[in-house]
């Protein structure tokens, strides 16, 4: 039982990460080597913001907010001046590309950030444990799944409910149509762009008390996410969902039964999906 | 950690001057003595090579400002390993190729197996910096090449032995490490050491299998609930780096203080209070390499650790930096003596030799040319009276030498 | 004798049913149209039959066998050509090689490869035929050029080239003139008469829009509404067919 | 391939043969790491370039002959050298196969791509595990062999000689590639990957020729680190770690996919750069990411295809000065 909550707890935190990469999937077609970067820029920002204490759930929930909007910036620049210059090529050179805004990212981080370990605290009201039916749950765990379920919801509104959703949605199956509608595309793109980026920085931000700010973090999540978002169906929001769910209750099960083994059944469980449903168990969405 | 600009600057400026005078460095070899330094400049060892290219640039500077090698400065050659064997031995051979013959290399293991079987080719003279692997003096062992490091053995068995000592009520202990198969000699040292003390004070202790972690992960929670649902009284981590912060800080709101008598860290000493200020564990034990404070007698200690916080401002200096330090110090001292830097003299010079260092009297063991200093361990956690929020509450020094492990050169420690 | 026959095709794409039942019959020699209004069924009926997609029930045969479960590759080896409704050409390449690769291709398939094992350059007979094509199609002119530089009727052309470079026993079109300046249209039109002229025994089966083509070139058609067949014939007696007056030329009279 | 860049690979060869005998041990080292994962980085291009499937998993395959490799030398078989390459060859190529036949099938594009990079972690991890490959140190102190071959002794282990073996192995792989992309094979490959559906119609069995070119593709780059164990003279379970196997990648893009030669130039040039900058310790990432930026920015067709277009205007620009001979003043 246990076991199946801090799955959902770790589901949800790579489900924040996973969901900006599948979106700037469905809308550009890239697979986005520099998100791991991105969201950890959004975490040291955020953490330069409210410091290694925060001192409200408010506080590093603006935080986080602001780290999405620096972060958004951030993408909205590389898209303008890198990504865009490149998009008439041949698509993996958008993959060098962001492999390269990456290693930039990185380096960069290094210089202002330093190499030394950064950690920022839960902040009051969610750094102790509730009990529920007799079970203990550190409430920072549910504050994770709580971000992630409303993270989800609010996309899943905006992509298939909201006028905005529909717009890009006919920006990504056409172009072309979307502009004979009276749709400002490069606006359009622009926004959902950013958006998606953004999305990387507001996870930076709200898992900064989860783990460990160095360099490396950039990494530690940029494996799962994408296995997740692969497995979920490329591009498809729902799908990512629900594949960061099976995947953190799939590793929380490898920890029971097979601790000498940590973390490899993931791998086995993304082949064997990948043989099973070779489209992703959603299929591939173009949004 | 601040940049120094004027640090970056001068490595960039020299680094340019490089690239367009490609003779450059053939230039400055007249009268100095270069020696190599081969270590971890990008990628996630960084961190713990920059600490070694700082002890040893203090050193440099140190031995350099009180004249040098028998009248010669001494110029430290840095290059990057790039994190993989491949790197250091295109690093050792670029810098044997232009004439380099002393060398200090270190972090990780595998690139050091990668150039100690090219030491001979070259006649050098290695010092392998804070190293801790058995292998390097077992079975990849070089009578060219000194391990100025903590052999796994000796510092954790060390460790376990002091456990026992302080804690001698405990019988009943977990162990937690990394998915990282060369970190079990650290798990089973403890647990020898913890023995050994045990049986020879007539009690019996249990000891857990470790629990497993994998390597750079980022939710440690169901390790974490396994551990705590042990129900053992002492805990020995063997995580490393940001996994140990990361476990630490998850563990604290399962109330990791309250479930544990002792805590044991196996080697992140500072890093894990300094980044986690007002919210470290409330008492937390750690081997160090180097602690200043606990060599209050030592002058050299004292200076290296002065010229730390005049170079990055940081009062609690990792022990890499004196561990660094020391062996271009050892390398320096050698040529002095010998008045040579063919190996055949430097050798034995540096194994009857035992110049004053950071860490003490820096001596070798001459079968295996491992080293053999003191042990220290340091008891720091959260303290609200102090402004960083943690203190250091109590050290203690074994004697490395009771715990170094046998020698066998050349062959597979069993 | 019938080259190839449709039994009871069954086609849907998810809960859509796109082909109810199609039964037809096409004869060695003869060209085949097969007409109908947008969302007929046309384009899905002429993919069962090459083998780009499968089907749930029924079965096709071709040449006596039944190849119902064959892929495309195995249909084309057996004598089965087919152009696209966009052209579709190997873009890198020139002219020239896009034909010696179907060339080769043919060779290979039916075991008569001509060159040796460690050849890099292809053969001289290889050369010689896709020369021959090239002349044939006016596009010998062209033959360095890459094939994405090429007009749209030139690309037209080149595609029917790798086709005929199958030696096929039907020629499967799916829209030849689809897109086409009517100078072009009357070009290809021309082209594909000279090919399948009396005498050279092929087959044509194909699917158009243009009516002027399909009265043109077929000898029989097969018309096709809502996934069904509603009538088949020779052009005189599909013109008088009341049924298809109704559903195809009355609606879309003013189209045609 | 025009004259001009024929001259300049024929003087860029003799340029290796001879970098032993003045250049520095160090830049012998790196060229010689370079020259072995050039050739990787042509059989992924094999496999990308050609039949159009990316796999991010090759360094996988890369890492099976090296570890092939290094544990034959260890056991002592270094007489049957030779031989042992062509194990561990075939040891890459069966791999490959298997894993090609049941995901090819199933899964091409970014699929593909993933699949195989969770396979090579996999190898990885479990590499990192074993004891008798020594876990995560892996098999240090390897062996340059010596053996005979019939008439005469091979000693591999003195100075320069593996370097020149390394040089010698890697041109008849090259040129074996050369053969097998240029070949009537190459030319069936290449219209798979630029439409597979057309290929079809053609004939054209596409999931063997892809089967086949993942197996060859395989084989070669098990080849290139059973070339790379000696030469390194350990191996890691690092050895095909995802760096490993982006590797390939960047240097087929930088160089430019669509040439042959593309591979090639990306590794030396990104080698190139790598030793320039060897001394600016510390911002490494930066740098090498803002010059893959600024090469990706310049040149998107890869370095080739700047180059090409470069040849193409040089050779055109003697037109228009016939059609106006006299008055055009010539601007160089």
């Amino acid at each position: 039982m246990f076991t199946l909550v801090n799955g959902l707890t770790t589901g949800m935190a790579v489900f924040l990460v996973a969901a900006g990469l599948t979106l700037v999937f469905g809308i550009m077609r890239i697979l986005n080597f520099a998100h791991g970067a991105f969201f950890m820029i959004g975490a040291y920002v955020a953490s330069s913001l409210v410091g290694s204490a925060p001192r409200s759930v408010l506080a590093l929930i603006a935080a986080a907010v602001v780290a999405a909007l620096v972060v958004g910036v951030l993408g909205i620049v590389v898209q303008r001046f890198i990504l865009r210059r490149i998009q008439h090529v041949d698509e993996h050179y958008m993959l060098i590309a962001t492999f390269a805004v990456m290693l930039v990212c990185v380096g960069f981080v290094k210089l202002v950030w330093g190499l030394e370990f950064l950690s920022v605290d839960p902040p009051p009201g969610i750094d102790a444990g509730v009990e529920i039916a007799g079970l203990f749950i550190p409430s920072f765990s549910l504050f994770i799944i709580a971000s992630g379920i409303v993270v989800f919801l609010v996309l899943d509104f905006v992509i298939h409910r909201a006028w905005a959703g529909k717009m890009i949605t006919a920006i990504a199956r056409d172009g072309w149509m979307a502009e004979l509608l009276g749709i400002n595309v490069p606006a359009g793109i622009m926004a959902a762009v950013g958006g998606s980026f953004a999305l990387a920085g507001l996870a930076g931000g709200l898992l900064l008390p989860n783990q460990t700010l160095s360099p490396a973090l950039g990494d530690s999540f940029l494996l799962l996410a994408f296995i997740t978002v692969v497995i979920g169906g490329l591009g498809n929001v729902r799908g990512a969902f629900i594949a960061a769910i099976l995947l953190g209750v799939i590793d929380g099960l490898n920890t029971m039964f097979l601790p000498a083994y940590p973390g490899v059944v993931v791998y086995f469980a993304m082949v064997a999906f990948l043989l099973l449903w070779p489209n992703g168990i959603l299929g591939e969405s173009r949004l | 950690m601040r940049l120094n600009r004027r640090h970056f600057l001068t490595t960039t400026a020299a680094g340019i001057g490089a690239l367009a005078m490609p003779g450059i460095l053939r230039a400055a070899q007249g009268d100095t003595v270069r020696i190599g330094l081969i270590t971890t400049l990008s990628g996630p060892g960084q961190l713990y090579g920059n600490y070694i290219k700082d002890g040893s640039e203090i050193a440099v500077e140190r031995l350099n400002a009180a004249g040098g090698v028998n009248g010669s400065k001494i110029e430290l050659v840095v290059r990057d390993d790039k994190n993989s064997p491949e790197g250091a031995v295109t690093a050792f051979r670029e810098l044997t190729g232009d004439g380099i013959k002393l060398f200090a290399q270190g972090t990780f293991t595998a690139n050091l197996l990668g150039t100690l079987p090219l030491l001979e080719e070259a006649d050098v003279t290695m010092m392998m910096v804070g190293a801790s692997a058995l292998a390097l003096t077992h079975e990849a062992y070089n009578p060219r090449a000194f391990r100025l490091g903590f052999s796994s053995p000796m510092c954790f068995g060390g460790y376990g032995n002091l456990m026992a000592q302080k804690h001698p009520e405990i019988e009943k202990w977990a162990m937690l490490r990394s998915d990282v198969t060369a970190l079990a000699d650290i798990t089973n040292a403890f647990s020898n050491g913890l023995k050994a003390e045990k049986v020879k004070a007539g009690r019996t202790v249990e000891i857990l299998d470790p629990v497993l972690v994998p390597y750079g992960g980022a939710d440690f929670r169901n390790q974490i609930s396994n551990i705590i649902g042990s129900g053992a009284p002492g805990l020995f981590n063997v995580l490393q780096g940001a996994d140990a912060i990361s476990y630490y800080k998850q563990a604290r709101t399962f109330g990791l203080d309250q479930k544990f008598k002792v805590l044991c860290d196996s080697a992140n000493e500072f890093a894990i209070a300094k980044a986690m200020g007002a919210n470290t564990p409330a008492s937390l034990w750690s081997w160090t390499g180097w602690y200043p404070a606990a060599n209050k007698d030592n002058a050299v200690s004292d200076e290296v650790h002065k010229a730390y916080i005049k170079l990055r401002g940081d009062e609690y200096p990792n022990w890499y930096i004196g561990v660094s330090h020391d062996s271009i110090l050892t390398i320096a001292n050698a040529v002095q003596k010998a008045g040579s830097m063919e190996a055949a003299k430097l050798i034995p010079t540096i194994e009857t030799e035992a110049p004053q260092g950071a860490l003490g009297k820096i001596h070798f063991r001459k079968e295996d040319h491992g080293f053999a200093g003191d042990l220290t361990y340091i008891r720091f956690g959260r303290d609200d009276k102090n402004a960083n929020g943690w203190s250091v509450f109590e050290t203690a020094q074994l004697p490395g030498a009771e715990f170094l492990e046998r020698a066998t050169p050349g062959s597979k420690l069993n | 004798m019938t080259i190839i026959r449709l039994s009871s095709v069954d086609k849907s794409y998810g809960s859509l049913k796109v082909l109810h039942g199609v039964d037809a019959e096409i004869s060695e020699g003869e060209t085949f149209a097969i007409i109908g209004p947008n969302g007929a069924g046309k384009t899905t009926l002429f993919k069962v039959m090459t083998g780009e997609i499968g089907c749930e029930a029924g079965s096709v045969e071709f040449l006596g066998k039944d190849v119902t479960r064959d892929p495309a590759y195995k249909r084309t080896r057996a004598g089965m050509g087919r152009t696209f409704q966009v052209a579709r050409v190997f873009k890198e390449m020139t002219a020239e090689e896009n034909l010696i690769v179907a060339v080769e291709a043919r060779l290979q398939n039916t075991g008569k490869s001509d060159a040796p094992w460690y050849a890099v350059k292809p053969s001289s007979a290889t050369l010689d035929e896709v020369h021959s094509i090239l002349v044939r199609l006016s596009l010998d002119k062209k033959a360095r050029t890459p094939a994405s530089e090429l007009s749209h009727g030139d690309k037209k052309r080149l595609e029917l080239g790798i086709t005929l470079a199958g030696r096929p026993k039907v020629l499967m079109l799916d829209e030849p003139t689809a897109g086409m300046s009517p100078s072009d249209r009357v070009g290809v039109t021309e082209l594909i008469r000279d090919i399948s002229g009396k005498g050279s025994g092929l087959t044509v089966v194909m699917t158009e829009h243009d009516m002027g083509v399909i009265f043109g070139l077929a000898d029989r058609i097969m018309v096709m509404n809502q996934g069904r067949k509603i009538a088949q014939g020779s052009i005189e007696e599909i013109r008088a067919n009341p049924v298809v007056r109704e559903v195809y030329l009355g609606k879309e009279a003013h189209h045609a | 391939m025009n004259r001009l860049s024929t001259y300049l690979l024929v003087a860029l060869a003799a340029i290796l043969l001879l970098l032993p005998l003045w250049a520095n041990s160090g830049l012998v080292f790196l060229t010689g790491t370079t020259i072995i994962v050039a050739v990787f980085a042509l059989s992924w291009n094999l496999l990308f370039g050609y039949a159009g499937l990316a796999s991010f998993g090759s360094g996988g395959l890369f890492s099976i002959g090296a570890y092939t490799m290094a544990v034959m030398l260890r056991q002592g078989y270094e007489g049957q050298f030779l031989l042992l390459i062509v194990l561990a060859t075939l040891a890459g190529g069966v791999v490959a196969f298997a894993i090609g036949f049941v995901a090819l099938r199933r899964s091409t594009g970014i699929f593909l791509a993933i699949l195989t990079l969770a396979l090579a972690e996999l190898l990885r991890i479990t590499l990192a595990k074993i004891h008798w490959l020594g876990a995560e140190d892996g098999i240090p102190s390897i062996v340059r062999p010596t053996f005979s071959i019939g008439f005469a002794t091979v000693d591999l282990s003195r100075g320069n000689s593996y370097y020149w073996f390394v040089c010698i192995a890697c041109a008849l792989l090259v040129g074996l590639t050369w053969w097998i992309a240029h070949g009537r094979f190459g030319r069936t490959l290449r219209t798979i990957r630029l439409d597979v559906e057309r290929a079809a119609f053609m004939g054209v069995d596409t999931h063997r020729y892809r089967l086949v070119a993942f197996t060859i593709s395989g084989a070669i780059a098990a080849c290139a680190g059973a070339l790379f164990a000696p030469w390194a003279q350990i191996v890691t379970p690092d050895i095909g770690n995802m760096m490993r196997s982006t590797q390939p990648i960047l240097f087929t893009l930088l160089g430019g996919a669509s040439s042959f030669w593309g591979p090639l130039i990306g590794a030396f040039l990104f080698s190139a750069i790598e030793f320039s900058t060897r001394t600016l310790v510390g911002i490494q990432e930066i740098i090498t990411g803002g010059i893959l930026l600024a090469v990706v920015l310049m040149f998107p067709t890869g370095v080739a295809g700047a180059w090409n277009a470069l040849i193409a205007g040089l050779s055109a620009r003697p037109e228009p000065a016939k059609a106006a001979p006299a008055l055009q003043p010539v601007k160089e």
